[in-house]
């Protein structure tokens, strides 16, 4: 098959927000999302996860370079500053390219 | 006093730990599962009391006990946002925390009175339910004002529908439909086990709690006063609520705890999605870094001494 | 019933949670910990039981339990396939779903039982054990056929390896070897604790039920139809079978139980790997969605209905 | 140390598959691997991660371009149409190239 | 033995799944949850009993068994270094973890006490923690040297703190503050659920056990002779100490299991990080491999069998 | 808000080393970090994640370059003979520079 780039966006986020961040992520149009559960330490200190208020999830969405665009542009505007989260973007090959 | 109560002390042993920076913690799904074990426990217990109840009776109670809830996140609110300096948000944020309940407290609570063999009115875990929720309403207006967007039907999604509630209310459905006699079967793991579990569970909570002490640093000593005074004067509410109902001995004390008792789990998760700018850091400091350790440790036998002593006719 | 049993109102409770999207969930360590409970409870108590018995008794009946289930898929596959015009994989797959069986099921059962005194002969998690496993053999020929290339070696392993045979097979080898009385020290965690595990355990089976209710939708009526349909046809051969074996009033509800239940862990994880062809949202609708619920609330009490009727000479 | 390419080739799939995966991983010549458990959704459903039949597994291999090639060759082949799972594919810098 | 002990079959069990491939496991949150409850109930069991002794009159004992402790690392260490042709620091590390102590083989040895109804000094878990800490000092010392610049910091943090002796520390603590009456309330969780509670823990030791002959292969037959060898050496210390002291049949049984086991936490993970040289595979692969089963399967009666015949008058 | 490049540097290590490299990396000068649990198969053999001795922890750190080749230097120097680990990087782009 052939390869084809799309974009790979890394969102890890306080895990209360889980609920309304997949949501609006479908509603921005990305085909998927995979979950994982997280700790960590950043502006906001330590979120070492030992119960739900200290606990982070990071949240992988592979998809075209619009729906990235929508996603960071959401991100930013709704969540960065009342949220304890970072966010990243990268290129990633992958296969079926109409999947994502 | 007599002998010393097992229970605090894994909470004293989990504090200590946490201090010394010790490695010891729970794994969060376990320390999921025995907070289900008690929600669920407690929920039953008053469940299958409640059957003995007759329900109009218990209104005028019910309805006061909302009452105070709404009422004390409107006590603190000035004392936070006038006194204490702290913006809007972060002052109804913490208001709606005391506003509302602590299982946990209110578990250690019931712990102790066993312990001494004093009983109360089992259907206090009614209580419970109805305490959890006004505060949340009263401290989002107070934070937004009332003719706001706010998502409101978010709101109600997130409150009744979060684990405690549906617990805390499954469990009182299903213990009021099958009655005491009923629940014998899951009693082994519901109530012959509900003190080892809170032991642990609070052996858990004291790691938490010695994690919050850190940020008490930062955030001064005007939350540690509030965190101090504020269940003083919700064991104070409470204690009278108690007297004009002329409850029990036991029941006195926890509703004094109640009252007493600010919330760690639903508020928190709550103001979490609904006002989002409040800071979580201060009110769970407060919440948890200095009221429940102080109501835990010193607060209960106290409102225990006050209650005791209205009893006994001042 | 004079009273309801608790332990089918946690799944109530927890279907009810899931309909209305409430966050509530166990944590998954914990529920596969409360499965391995149940599973070596299971098989310790049969176990046990198996000491007292003359096995060679038994292998008529055993032989007997497992030519049903090998012949029920084979009553399965062509009203899956045929009426249902599932494709074969699917019609397959399902079909081993059928005549394999859920310790879930069977578990409320004897719970079913127990709550109202009724014995059943103690061996009968020996046929939980015979069950799990020529539906799948059979199952996998009907997809294949058997001259194929299919990966048997793997698949003896998935099945005979798998979770649940290991844990219902090793608990009964435990309790065989230690007997009843040298069971009495570890009974406190396995037998006392039984009833609850089970109800916090049914608790997430109706939060999974409930997840699967969304997907029926989408495969419309048909599988409805065969998930409440099969189960009857499946304890009309369990009661045959019974009566037969001219077994106990509980030990007849028990075995309709067995052939009426659906498989929801081993079938679809053998068939995942042997025959990934296969959609499991279509069996695990069926078997999750359907037929569980349907057992659980509705089919064990028409079970014992008819065991009564059967036995007190129709 | 002299830093060199690789290629980070990440497999999120369901659970049940993860044997059989890792088998065929090493045998195509992978000299390591790294699992987390993960959730998620797609074009199969959700996966919610509550159960077995529910749950995904995130497969991370550091390789070289052969071996990635044959990799996502065999996933492509054997799993593709039958499983749920993505795959992407990266480029990362190691410092022990020897080991990949 | 009459009968069987079921909480030893399990352990068996698990040996047996995890050498046929099975994917049996207990998720990692369980199997941690279940340590911390058998090391919490070990430590509240010997703290309740504290209480009742004068603690004077035991030092003696305490010196004699830390000594132990010191000593049995200096007599592996060369044997190892030697005869076994190990590099220093595995030496070192492999005699640090036979001169500290399995808290899973004390609890089965309790276990199987318990189960004949053999008494002893209910005060043996003080011995466990103490026998924790002299053989990891001994053993970096002997990897080392003493004029190092060892992070000795560390090494206290991570030893004195780390989850093991915390708990058993802490279990100690409250016992000894609340005695045996005063434990009643949790006792259903810590003392009656203990072995099943242990046979679960023995369960994924099976597996864990299982997995480490894998890597017995690579090592060769010196570490399994090795393995067999030096837990007969600790126990005859073990058993020479009980003497001295005149302890009880169950007391001389369980000082000769202590010294006999190796141990799998608390060293291997000082180890780590401390002498991060030593290859935790060597030192892991003999502990639970070889030295765990041995104990658990033979050791145990083994040393009940001595201590009787010691106690016989010879 | 403009993407900048940022490294993002991942460790796989045995989880015994979690406290003492997650200091080392906040006093190299990493802003944050983010853990989740791992297990894994590399040189020193399959690490199940069934017990603490066989898990293994996923560390990400996003930073500057800089910050970067002090934590692959360190841990170079530090951990890599003894340790079972890997560690790979990446470019990733991110919309608040400054926080990294
Ligand atoms: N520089 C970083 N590298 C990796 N993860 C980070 C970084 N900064 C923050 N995080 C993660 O993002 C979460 C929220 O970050 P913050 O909003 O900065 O507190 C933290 O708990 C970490 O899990
Ligand atoms: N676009 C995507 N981005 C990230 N993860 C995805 C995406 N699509 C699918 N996944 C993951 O891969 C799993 C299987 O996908 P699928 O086969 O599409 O159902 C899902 O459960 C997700 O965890
Ligand atoms: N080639 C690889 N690709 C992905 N992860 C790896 C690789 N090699 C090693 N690992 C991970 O790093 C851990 C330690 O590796 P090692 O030091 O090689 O045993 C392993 O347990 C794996 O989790
Ligand atoms: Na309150
Ligand atoms: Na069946
Ligand atoms: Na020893």
């Amino acid at each position: 098959m052939p390869r084809q780039v799309r974009k790979l966006v890394t969102i890890i986020a306080e895990a209360a927000l889980e609920g309304m961040l997949l949501e609006d992520v479908e509603a921005l149009g990305a085909h998927g999302y995979t979950v994982t559960e997280a700790r960590g330490k950043g502006s906001r200190g330590v979120r070492a996860g030992s119960w739900e208020a200290s606990s982070n999830i990071r949240v992988e969405i592979v998809c075209d370079d619009r729906t990235a665009d929508a996603i960071i542009h959401h991100v930013e505007e709704r969540y960065y500053r009342n949220f304890a989260m970072i966010l990243f973007i990268s290129d990633v090959d992958v296969l079926r390219p109409e999947k994502f | 006093m007599a002998v010393l109560d097992p229970v605090i002390l894994f909470f004293v042993l989990g504090v200590a730990a946490g201090l010394m920076r010790s490695e010891l913690r729970l794994p969060a799904p376990v320390y999921e599962f025995l907070s289900m074990v008690l929600l669920l426990a407690i929920g039953l217990k008053g469940g299958a009391e409640l059957g003995r109840q007759s329900l109009p009776a218990l209104l005028p109670q019910v309805a006061a006990v909302a009452a105070m809830g709404a009422i004390m996140p409107l006590l603190a609110f000035p004392v936070l946002h006038v006194v204490g300096r702290l913006k809007r948000a972060d002052a109804a944020a913490i208001a709606a925390h005391y506003g509302s309940v602590s299982v946990g407290t209110f578990a250690v609570a019931t712990a102790y009175l066993t312990y001494r063999d004093i009983g109360f009115e089992a259907y206090m875990p009614v209580f419970v339910v109805i305490l959890e929720i006004p505060a949340i309403i009263v401290g989002v207006a107070l934070a937004r004002g009332i003719a706001m967007e706010t998502r409101w039907k978010r709101m109600a999604h997130e409150v009744l529908l979060g684990k405690s509630i549906v617990l805390l209310v499954g469990g009182l459905l299903i213990g009021w439909a099958v009655g005491a006699e009923g629940l014998q079967p899951i009693g082994f793991l519901f109530f012959d086990l509900f003190k080892g579990v809170l032991a642990l569970f609070l052996l858990e909570m004291g790691l938490i709690a010695a994690g919050q002490l850190g940020s008490l640093r930062h955030h001064g000593p005007f939350l540690v006063a509030f965190g101090l005074g504020m269940p003083l004067v919700g064991a104070a509410l409470g204690l009278g609520l108690a007297a004009a109902f002329q409850m029990s001995l036991g029941g006195t004390v926890l509703m004094a705890t109640l009252a007493a008792s600010a919330s760690y789990i639903a508020v928190p998760a709550a103001f979490r999605l609904i006002v989002p700018e409040a800071n979580p850091a201060l009110s769970l400091t407060a919440s948890l870094g200095v009221t429940f350790p102080f109501n835990i440790l010193a607060g209960i036998p106290f409102y225990h001494h006050l209650a005791a002593r209205l009893e006994g006719g001042l």
